[in-house]
C-alpha cells in the first residue's frame, strides 16, 4: 500500500492527462503549460543537486540544457529526418518514436560529459568562485554554438518538429507530453533514490562540513564530479524535452536568464529539498501564465473605479515586476524557501503513511 | 552594585533556557558562575551583552541592571562603547582573516585617538601574552587552537572595560598558560577590573573567584563565597569531581 | 460574440525589444480604433468589430510558442500578427501552421518563417533582397571598392545581413573586398577594439546592418577613433529614436528600409502623422509594417468573402485569401505574396539629412 | 611490524617550522598521549597523519605502507580516523545520518546498483545501518538517532564525534582534546569511555590532551612537543616530573 | 600594426576602467557581508539615470547651467542619490533577511529578484525608449599618429585609478575599513568590539553605490545611450572579473577589471570576433583553475 500509493497516483494523473490532452478535453495551450512545468521540474530539481544539497553556488544550469537541447535534436533530425543540415535521414522515421528516449539520454550523457568543465575546476574552488566557473561556463557554451554556422548558429537549429511527426505518424498521440511524464518520473525518481541514499548524502555531508566528510573517508572529488555530472546530465534531458516542445531552439533561449529562471525555483522551493523544487517548478511556470490573464482582468477592474484616468493601463510589463517582487516579499516571510530543506513528508507527517522519501 | 541580574527569563524559540535566575556582581569582585554543559551560563552572558547568537535568544522576562540602569533596550555594540562591558566570548570568534595585531587594533574601535592608555593597554597585553606579540602579523586563523584563545582574551581586554565578562577562557590552553592567564586577570581585578567568569574547571574557578553561582537547567541552585562552595558537599559532589 | 473578428498579437512587450512591441502594440491599436470607430469592418454585407489580443511573448521562443498556442486554443483568434524577431517567429510560426491559424509576421527577416509553411506569411522584405540594394548602392554612391561590416554575432537578423551583404560585395568587388567582417556580443556596449581593427583595414564604407541604438554608440565611436567616412545601414535603424540617441553623427548616412519618413506622401505621411499625434513620436518602420501586416490580414478576410463563425473555417478561408491577394496596397508599399508566404515590395534607400529627417534617395523594387 | 611509524616528520608553513623531525612509533594497541605548549605543532602532527596535510619531509608509515601524501579520504579508508578540536559533525543532519555517512570508506556498492536498488545496495545499506545501531546501543547514543547534533549538549556532541571516529573502524584512533569544554563529572565519564573504548575495541588511541587528569590517568606513554621539537617522552610520571616539561607546559600550579 | 596594439591597450583600459569601478561595488558589499550583490549592475543603472535626469534638469532646463558647472554638480549628486537609493534597497530588501539569519544565498537571490524589478519597473514607468545623456563637455580627439584619444576616456581612466587608490587606504588603513574586513568573517563578534554592525554595513553600501553612481555618470557621458537592461551584463561580468582577482579583496576587483577589459578588446584584436567570448571567458576559467582562489585572493587556510 505505502509502497505503490504515490506511484499509483502518478500513473493515473499522467494516464488522465494523456487521455483528456487525446480527445482535446484540454487543449494544446494547457498541454504546453503542462510540458514546460515538467521542463522546469526536472531543471529545478536537478539543479537542486548542486545547489540545495551540496551547497554549491552554481549558476549556469542552462549552459547544460544547451547542450542536451542540440545534441537530441541533432541525433534526431540527422537519424529521422531530411534536412537541409544534414541530408536524408539514415534511419526509417519511423523507428523515431522507439530511439526517441536513447537520443534523448545521449544528449544527457553529452551535458554530464560538459559538466566535467565545472566538475574538475570545483575540486579546488568552492563557493563563489564557482559560480563564476559556472557562469563562465554558460557563456562558453552559448557562445560555442552561436559561432556553429552549420547548426543555424544565432538563427537555431529546427526540424524537431518532423520528429514529433514521425512519431505521430506511427500512433497518433500526444508524444511530447506523454515522454515529457515520462521523463519528469524518470528523473525525480533518480534524484530521490540518490540523495535518500547513504552513497547521496556524501554530498550534504560536503554541504555542512567538507572537511570533515573528506576526513571521515567522503571522496569529496569523486562526490563532486558524480555531483556535477549528474545534475548536468539531467538538465541535458530538460534541454532535450524542450527542444522538441518547441521545434526550435537558439542558442540564446539558454543563456543567462534561463540560468537565472533556474536559480529562482531551486531557492523558492528551498535548498535542499526534492518537494520543494517540483513544487516552486510548478508555481512559477503557472505563475508566469496566470499573470497573462491576472493583468488585463486587474487593468479592467480599476479601470471599473472611475479615478483611474483612461489612458493608463497596467501592461504586461509589470509581469516581470510582479514576479520578482512576489518572491521578494516570499523571501521575507520564509526566508529559507517554501519547504526548507525538508520534505512534504515532514510537514504533513500523515502522508508518511502513504509515501516515504526513500 | 554594580551589576544586577533580576529574575532573569530566556527563551531560545519556545525553549526556555533561563527560568528566572538573578544573581548580582559588585564592584571590583571576581564572580563565577559554573554548571554543568548546558546550565545556560554562556547565555546569560549573551544575554548581558545583547549579543544574538545565530540563532537568536530573546529575554522573555526580568531585567539586568547595570549601575541601577537597564541594559535591556541597550543595543550591542554600546554596551561595550558606552557601558564599558567586554565579553571573551565562548568559540573564540577571532577574525581570522585578520592579522594578530588587527584584530587587537580592531578592539579598540570605540575608544579615541591613540593615547597613552592604549599603548599601556597594548603593552599590557603583549607582556600578558608574548605569543601575541610574536605572532603580530600572522593572519590569525592559522593560529593554534590556544593561541586563538589567547587572542580572543586579549582582545576584550583592549577594548575600554572595566568589567569583563569571561566565558571559558581557560579551554585549550595548556596547563601553564592557564595559569598565568588566571594570575593576570587577577592582577586586572587588582588594578580594579570587575570579572564574571564562566570556567568548566570548577575548583580552579572557585580557587580564582570571590563569589560564585551555580547554574543548574537554567535555575540558580547555590550561590555563596567561593570556599563556601568549595566546602559544600553537593557542589562538591556534582561539580568538582569528588 | 458574432460579429467581431478576433486577431492576436504576439509581440514583444518585455525582454530585450520592449520597443518594438510597444510600436506593434500602438500600430495594432490606432488601426482597430479607427476601423472599430467607423462602425467596423465589412464582410460580405455584415459590420464586423474588431478585437486585438496582445500577448507578451517576453522576446523569448517558448513564450512565443504559448502564446502562440494561447491564442489559437484559448482565444480562438482568427489570425496571428507577430512575432517580430526571428527567434520567435521561426518556431510561432511553426505552431501557426500545425494548427492550421493564418500568421503574419510584421517584421522578421529570416526565410525560414515562412519556407514551407503555407500558413504564414510576413510584410517586411527579406533580407536576400535588402542586401544587395545596400551593395549596389554603395559602389554607385561612394564607389566603394572595399567594404567594412560591423554585426551583432547573436542576433540573426543582423547575422544574415551581414553575411549576405559580404558575399553579394564580395561577388561584385572580386573576393576580400569585405576588408573587415567584425562582430559583436549580445548587449555589447564598447566597439572599440573591433572598431581600431576596421578603421586601420582602411574601407571606404562600412555597413552597419544593425539596431538603431547600437548604431549610435557604434557611429559615435567609430568618429572617437578617428572614422571620417560613410556608413550605411539597413532597416532596422529606421526608428525615430535614432536620431535623438545619435545627433549630429548620423547624418549623411544611408540605409535600406521600407519607407521614409521624411517627405512620405498620401497614407504613409497620414499614418505617421496620426501615430505621432496620438503617442508623441514618429514610428519606426515596425509600427509601420504592424499596420501594413493588419491590413494584409483584413484584405484576406475581404478577398474569403464572408465569415462562418466557425473558427476553422473562417481561419482556411482567411488563409486562402491572404494567399490570393493580387495587391495590397501599404504604407510600406505596394505588395503582393509570392508562394512561400513573402511579399514582393519596393524597399528605398533613405538618407538622414542635416535636419535629422529620413529622407528618400531612391527606389528599388524587385 | 609497527602500527605507525612516523620518522624525521617536519612540516613548514610560510618560514615558520610547526613540526621538525617529529618520530613516533606505535606498535600494537597502546593508549599515547601527545601534549605541549599551545602552538607547539599537535593538531598539524595529526593533520599530517590524517592526510590533511601533506608534510614537508619525512615518512609516514601505517600497516606497512607509506600514507604521506595520500588523500585524507584514503588514509581513513586504512583504518586512521579523529575527532576534531573543535567540533565538526555534520550539524543539519541526524545522528544516524552522520553515523552513516562516515562509512563511505566502505559502501560496498556503485551508483548501478544505488539507481537500480538491487540486491547488493539493499544489503549494504542495510549492514551499515546495522553496524550503526550497533555502535550507537554500545555508546549509549540510542537515544538521539533522529536528533540533530546541533541542537544536542556539548558533552553529548563530544561523545558523537568518538562515535562517528568510531564506525570507521579504526585501528589508531587519534582525539584533538577530546575533553576541551567538558566539565569535572563529564571529564570523570569521557575517561571511563575512552577506557573502554581501548578495551573492548583493541585499538590504539592516540591524544591531544590539555587536561592533566585525562592525559594522566589513561596513557601508558606521553610525548612532549614544543616549537616542534620532541623535548621529553615517558611514562606519566616521568612527564610529571621532568623539568623541563614542566617549565614549558605544565607550570607550578599556583595561582 | 604597433599603432592598433597601442590603440587597443588604451580602448581596454577605457572599457577595463568600467568594469573596475563596478567590480570595486561588488567586491566591497561582497567583502563585508559575503552578498554577490546581483542588484549591483543595476545600480550602476540607476545611477546612470540618475546622472541623466539631473544633467537634464540644469542642464536642458530652465537653469542651463554650462556643461562644465552642470558636471560638477551632477557627479556629486548622483553619487549621494544612488548611494541612498542603495542603502534603501539593503534596508527594505537585504537587512530583514539578515536579521532572520536567512542563509546568504537568498540574500543572493533577493537581490537577483531586486535587479529583475529595477530593470522592469524602470522599463514600465520610463517607457520602453532609450534616453540619450546630454554631452555635458565639448569632446576633443587627440590624435597621435594613428592614435586616437578622447578627452573622456583619459578622463574615466583616471577617475577608476584615482578611486582604487582612496578606496584601498580606507579598507586596509582605517578602523572603518578593518570593521568592514572583520564583519564578513564573524559577524557575531563585531558588537563585542564595541562597534555598530548596521551602521558599517550601511557604509559599506553608501561606498558601493556611490561608486556605481560614479561609474553611471561617467558610463553615461562615453556610451551615452541608457536602457533599463544596461547593467545587466556588464553588471554580469564585472563580477566575474572581480572574483577572477581574488573576489573580496579591492586590488583584485581592481586588477581583475582591466584584465577583462584587456583580454576581452584584445583577443578581438587578434582573433575573428565571433569568437570573443568564447576565447576571453575560456582564458579566465583556465586563470581560476590554476589559481582558484583568483588572482589576489587568499587561500583560506583552513585550520582545523
Ligand atoms: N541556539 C540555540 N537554540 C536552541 N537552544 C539553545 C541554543 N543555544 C543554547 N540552547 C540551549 O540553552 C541551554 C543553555 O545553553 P548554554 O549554551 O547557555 O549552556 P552553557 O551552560 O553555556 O553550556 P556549556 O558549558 O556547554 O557552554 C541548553 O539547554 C541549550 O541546549
Ligand atoms: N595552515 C597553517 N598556516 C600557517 N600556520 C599554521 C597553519 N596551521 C598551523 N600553523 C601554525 O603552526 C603552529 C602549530 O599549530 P598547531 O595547531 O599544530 O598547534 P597545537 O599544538 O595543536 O596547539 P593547541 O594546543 O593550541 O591547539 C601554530 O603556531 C600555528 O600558528
Ligand atoms: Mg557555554
Ligand atoms: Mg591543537
Amino acid at each position: 500500500m505505502k509502497k505503490y500509493s504515490v506511484p499509483a497516483l502518478l500513473t493515473t494523473f499522467a494516464l488522465c492527462t494523456v487521455v483528456a490532452a487525446y480527445f482535446e478535453i484540454i487543449d494544446l495551450y494547457v498541454q504546453t503549460i503542462i510540458m514546460f512545468i515538467g521542463v522546469n521540474i526536472i531543471l529545478s530539481s536537478s539543479f537542486n543537486i548542486i545547489n540545495g544539497y551540496m551547497g554549491e553556488f552554481a549558476c549556469g544550469h542552462a549552459g547544460f540544457m544547451a547542450v542536451g537541447a542540440y545534441v537530441t535534436s541533432i541525433l534526431n533530425v540527422m537519424f529521422f529526418t531530411s534536412s537541409k543540415t544534414f541530408g536524408d535521414p539514415i534511419f526509417s522515421p519511423e523507428l523515431a518514436l522507439w530511439f526517441f528516449p536513447v537520443t534523448m539520454i545521449i544528449g544527457g550523457v553529452a551535458a554530464a560529459i560538459t559538466g566535467l568543465l565545472v566538475a574538475i575546476p570545483s575540486f579546488k574552488t568552492r563557493d563563489d568562485y564557482l559560480a563564476i566557473i559556472t557562469l563562465a561556463a554558460n557563456f562558453i557554451i552559448v557562445s560555442l554554438f552561436i559561432n556553429m554556422d552549420s547548426l543555424g548558429g544565432a538563427r537555431g537549429f529546427m526540424g524537431m518538429k518532423q520528429i514529433v511527426f514521425a512519431m505521430e505518424d506511427v500512433a497518433f498521440l500526444p508524444w511530447m507530453l506523454i515522454w515529457t511524464f515520462v521523463f519528469t518520473y524518470f528523473v525525480v525518481f533518480l534524484i530521490r533514490r540518490f540523495v535518500s541514499s547513504t552513497y547521496g548524502k556524501g554530498i550534504i555531508a560536503i554541504h555542512q562540513d567538507e572537511i570533515a566528510a573528506e576526513i571521515m573517508s567522503v571522496n569529496t572529488n569523486k562526490m563532486k564530479l558524480v555531483a556535477f555530472m549528474f545534475s548536468s546530465g539531467l538538465a541535458g534531458i530538460a534541454g532535450g524535452l524542450f527542444a522538441h516542445i518547441l521545434g526550435y531552439i537558439n542558442p540564446n533561449s539558454f543563456n543567462i536568464l534561463k540560468s537565472t529562471e533556474c536559480l529562482v525555483m531551486v531557492y523558492l522551493g528551498g535548498m535542499g529539498s526534492l518537494s520543494g523544487s517540483i513544487i516552486a517548478a510548478i508555481l512559477f511556470t503557472l505563475l508566469i501564465e496566470m499573470l497573462r490573464f491576472i493583468i488585463p482582468a486587474a487593468d479592467t477592474l480599476i479601470h471599473l473605479i472611475p479615478l483611474v484616468p483612461d489612458t493608463f493601463h497596467l501592461s504586461q510589463v509589470l509581469k516581470w515586476v510582479i514576479i520578482p517582487l512576489i518572491l521578494v516579499i516570499l523571501m521575507q516571510f520564509r526566508p529559507e524557501g517554501i519547504m526548507g530543506n525538508r520534505e512534504l513528508s515532514d510537514f504533513f507527517p500523515k502522508l508518511k503513511k502513504y509515501y516515504e522519501f526513500k | 552594585m554594580l551589576l544586577e541580574i533580576k529574575n532573569l527569563y530566556v527563551k531560545y524559540g519556545n525553549i526556555e533556557a533561563l527560568h528566572g535566575i538573578s544573581f548580582t556582581v559588585d564592584k571590583g569582585e571576581i564572580v563565577t558562575l559554573i554548571g554543568a554543559n548546558g546550565a545556560g551560563k554562556t547565555t546569560t552572558l549573551h544575554a548581558i551583552t545583547r549579543v544574538p547568537p545565530p540563532e537568536g535568544s530573546k529575554v522573555s522576562g526580568g531585567d539586568i541592571l547595570y549601575n541601577g540602569k537597564s541594559l535591556l533596550n541597550v543595543p550591542a555594540h554600546s554596551i561595550v562603547a558606552d557601558y564599558n562591558i567586554a565579553l571573551a566570548p565562548e568559540g573564540r570568534h577571532i577574525f581570522g582573516n585578520l592579522t594578530v595585531e588587527e584584530n587587537l587594533k580592531l578592539a579598540t574601535y570605540s575608544r579615541g585617538a591613540e593615547d597613552e592608555s592604549l599603548k599601556k593597554d597594548y603593552e599590557r597585553v603583549y607582556a600578558l601574552f608574548p605569543k601575541m606579540s610574536e605572532r603580530r602579523h600572522q593572519r590569525s586563523e592559522t593560529l593554534s587552537g590556544g593561541e586563538q584563545q589567547m587572542l580572543s582574551v586579549s582582545r576584550a581586554i583592549m577594548t575600554s572595560c572595566n568589567f569583563i565578562l569571561l566565558d571559558e577562557p581557560s579551554m585549550g590552553l595548556s596547563p601553564l598558560l592557564m595559569y598565568d592567564m588566571f594570575r593576570v586577570l587577577k592582577q586586572l581585578n587588582e588594578e580594579g577590573m570587575t570579572i564574571l567568569l564562566i570556567e568548566q574547571n570548577a575548583n580552579l574557578a572557585l580557587k580564582f573567584a570571590h563569589r560564585g553561582y551555580v547554574l543548574d537547567t537554567g535555575e540558580i541552585v547555590a550561590s555563596g563565597t567561593a570556599s563556601e562552595l568549595l566546602s559544600n558537599p553537593d557542589v562538591k559532589k556534582a561539580y568538582l569531581g569528588g | 460574440a458574432d460579429d467581431t473578428i478576433k486577431i492576436g498579437f504576439n509581440i514583444p512587450l518585455t525582454g530585450e525589444i520592449p520597443k518594438v512591441g510597444e510600436e506593434s502594440k500602438f500600430a495594432g491599436q490606432m488601426l482597430m480604433n479607427e476601423v472599430n470607430a467607423k462602425g467596423g469592418v465589412d464582410v460580405g454585407g455584415k459590420k464586423y468589430k474588431l478585437e486585438f489580443i496582445y500577448e507578451d511573448n517576453e522576446s523569448k521562443a517558448e513564450s512565443a510558442v504559448a502564446v502562440s498556442l494561447k491564442l489559437i486554443e484559448r482565444d480562438q483568434v482568427l489570425a496571428i500578427v507577430g512575432p517580430n524577431s526571428s527567434k520567435q517567429a521561426i518556431p510561432a510560426g511553426q505552431v501557426a501552421n500545425d494548427n492550421k491559424t493564418p500568421m503574419i509576421s510584421p517584421w522578421s527577416t529570416n526565410p525560414d518563417t515562412t519556407k514551407d509553411r503555407p500558413w504564414v506569411f510576413r510584410a517586411a522584405f527579406i533580407d536576400p533582397f535588402q542586401g544587395p540594394i545596400a551593395v549596389d548602392f554603395a559602389i554607385k554612391t561612394f564607389k566603394a571598392q572595399k567594404a567594412a561590416v560591423l554585426y551583432a554575432l547573436s542576433n540573426d537578423y543582423s547575422k544574415n545581413l551581414a553575411e549576405i551583404f559580404q558575399a553579394d560585395f564580395n561577388k561584385k568587388k572580386g573576393a576580400g573586398a569585405v576588408v573587415a567582417f567584425e562582430s559583436y556580443g549580445d548587449k555589447d556596449q564598447d566597439f572599440s577594439a573591433q572598431l581600431t581593427k576596421i578603421v586601420a583595414a582602411k574601407p571606404d564604407i562600412i555597413f552597419l546592418p544593425n539596431n538603431y541604438n547600437e548604431v549610435a554608440l557604434i557611429v559615435k565611436q567609430a568618429h572617437d577613433l578617428g572614422w571620417k567616412g560613410p556608413f550605411m545601414g539597413a532597416d532596422a535603424w529606421g526608428n525615430s529614436e535614432l536620431m535623438t540617441l545619435c545627433g549630429d553623427d548620423c547624418k549623411g548616412h544611408y540605409f535600406t528600409t521600407h519607407y521614409a519618413a521624411a517627405g512620405a506622401k498620401g497614407e504613409t505621411k497620414e499614418f505617421i502623422d496620426k501615430y505621432q499625434k496620438l503617442y508623441g513620436y514618429q514610428p519606426a518602420d515596425v509600427a509601420a509594417l504592424t499596420w501594413d501586416a493588419i491590413n494584409v490580414v483584413l484584405a484576406g478576410i475581404q478577398n474569403a468573402g464572408k465569415l462562418t463563425g466557425n473558427v476553422r473555417k473562417d481561419r482556411e478561408a482567411i488563409r486562402n485569401g491572404i494567399s490570393a491577394i493580387k495587391e495590397v496596397k501599404g504604407i510600406t508599399g505596394n505588395m503582393k505574396f509570392d508562394e512561400q508566404g513573402d511579399p514582393i515590395k519596393c524597399a528605398v534607400v533613405v538618407k538622414i539629412n542635416d535636419a535629422g529627417e529620413f529622407e528618400f534617395a531612391e527606389s528599388v523594387c524587385p | 611490524m609497527a602500527l605507525l611509524k612516523i620518522e624525521g616528520l617536519s612540516q613548514m608553513f610560510g618560514g615558520l617550522t610547526a613540526v621538525s623531525d617529529f618520530k613516533t612509533e606505535f606498535q600494537g594497541n597502546e593508549l599515547m598521549g601527545l601534549i605541549g605548549p599551545n602552538g607547539a605543532g599537535k593538531t598539524t602532527v595529526f593533520n599530517i597523519v590524517s592526510g590533511f596535510y601533506k608534510p614537508t619531509q619525512g615518512q609516514i608509515i601505517f600497516k606497512d605502507r607509506a600514507i604521506n601524501g595520500l588523500k585524507p579520504h584514503k588514509v581513513t579508508g586504512m583504518g586512521v580516523a579523529r575527532t576534531f578540536q573543535n567540533i565538526r559533525l555534520w550539524h543539519d543532519m541526524s545522528l544516524l545520518d552522520n553515523i552513516l555517512i562516515s562509512q563511505h570508506y566502505n559502501l560496498g556498492y556503485n551508483l548501478f546498483d544505488l539507481f537500480t536498488r538491487n540486491k547488493r545496495y539493499i544489503e549494504n545499506e542495510k549492514r551499515m545501518k546495522h553496524i550503526a545501531m550497533q555502535l550507537l546501543e554500545q555508546l549509549d547514543l540510542i537515544q538521539f538517532i533522529d536528533e540533530r547534533p546541533k541542537n544536542l549538549p556539548y558533552g553529548i556532541q563530544r561523545k558523537i564525534e568518538i562515535a562517528r571516529a568510531l564506525s570507521v573502524k579504526p585501528s589508531l584512533l587519534l582525539l584533538d582534546e577530546p575533553a576541551a569544554g567538558l566539565n569535572s563529572s563529564d571529564i570523570q565519564d569521557l575517561i571511563k569511555l575512552i577506557r573502554w573504548i581501548h578495551k573492548e575495541f583493541d585499538i590504539a588511541i592516540w591524544m591531544i590532551e590539555h587536561q592533566m587528569a585525562v592525559v594522566m590517568s589513561l596513557c601508558s606513554w606521553i610525548q612532549v612537543i614544543d616549537f616542534g621539537k620532541t623535548i621529553a617522552q615517558g611514562t606519566p610520571e616521568e612527564i610529571q616530573s621532568n623539568p623541563a616539561v614542566i617549565k614549558a607546559y605544565l607550570g607550578d600550579d599556583k595561582i | 600594426m604597433l599603432d592598433s596594439i597601442i590603440q587597443n591597450l588604451f580602448n581596454a583600459l577605457q572599457w577595463g576602467s568600467f568594469y573596475s569601478l563596478i567590480a570595486l561595488g561588488y567586491t566591497l558589499v561582497y567583502g563585508v557581508l559575503r552578498l554577490i550583490n546581483f542588484a549591483h549592475g543595476d545600480i550602476f543603472m540607476v545611477g546612470a539615470y540618475i546622472a541623466y535626469f539631473i544633467a537634464i534638469f540644469l542642464f536642458k532646463g530652465s537653469l542651463s547651467l554650462s556643461g562644465g558647472l552642470t558636471l560638477a554638480l551632477v557627479i556629486p549628486l548622483t553619487m549621494i542619490l544612488t548611494a541612498m537609493f542603495g542603502v534603501t534597497l539593503e534596508r527594505i530588501a537585504y537587512r530583514p533577511l539578515r536579521r532572520k539569519g536567512a542563509n546568504r544565498l537568498y540574500v543572493v537571490i533577493t537581490a537577483l529578484m531586486c535587479g529583475l524589478i529595477l530593470e522592469n519597473g524602470n522599463l514600465a514607468f520610463l517607457g520602453a525608449s532609450r534616453k540619450s545623456f546630454p554631452e555635458l563637455i565639448d569632446k576633443v580627439v587627440y590624435n597621435f599618429g594613428m592614435i586616437s584619444m578622447t578627452n573622456l576616456k583619459i578622463g574615466v581612466i583616471i577617475s577608476s585609478i584615482i578611486v582604487y587608490f582612496i578606496l584601498n587606504a580606507i579598507i586596509s588603513k582605517t578602523k572603518i575599513g578593518m570593521a568592514m574586513r572583520a564583519i564578513s568573517y564573524d559577524k557575531f563578534a563585531i558588537p563585542l568590539m564595541g562597534i555598530p554592525i548596521d551602521t558599517i554595513i550601511v557604509f559599506t553600501f553608501i561606498l558601493g553605490s556611490s561608486l556605481a553612481g560614479l561609474a553611471g555618470i561617467l558610463f553615461a557621458m562615453s556610451y551615452p545611450i541608457l536602457d533599463p537592461f544596461m547593467g545587466a551584463i556588464i553588471g554580469w561580468k564585472a563580477f566575474i572579473a572581480a572574483v577572477v582577482g581574488g573576489i573580496g579583496d579591492i586590488k583584485g576587483a581592481f586588477v581583475g577589471g582591466f584584465l577583462l577589459g584587456i583580454v576581452e578588446i584584445l583577443v578581438v584584436a587578434v582573433f575573428p570576433s565571433t569568437f570573443r567570448d568564447l576565447i576571453a571567458f575560456s582564458i579566465l576559467l583556465i586563470i581560476l583553475v590554476i589559481k582558484p582562489t583568483g588572482l589576489f585572493g587568499v587561500a583560506k587556510s583552513t585550520k582545523i
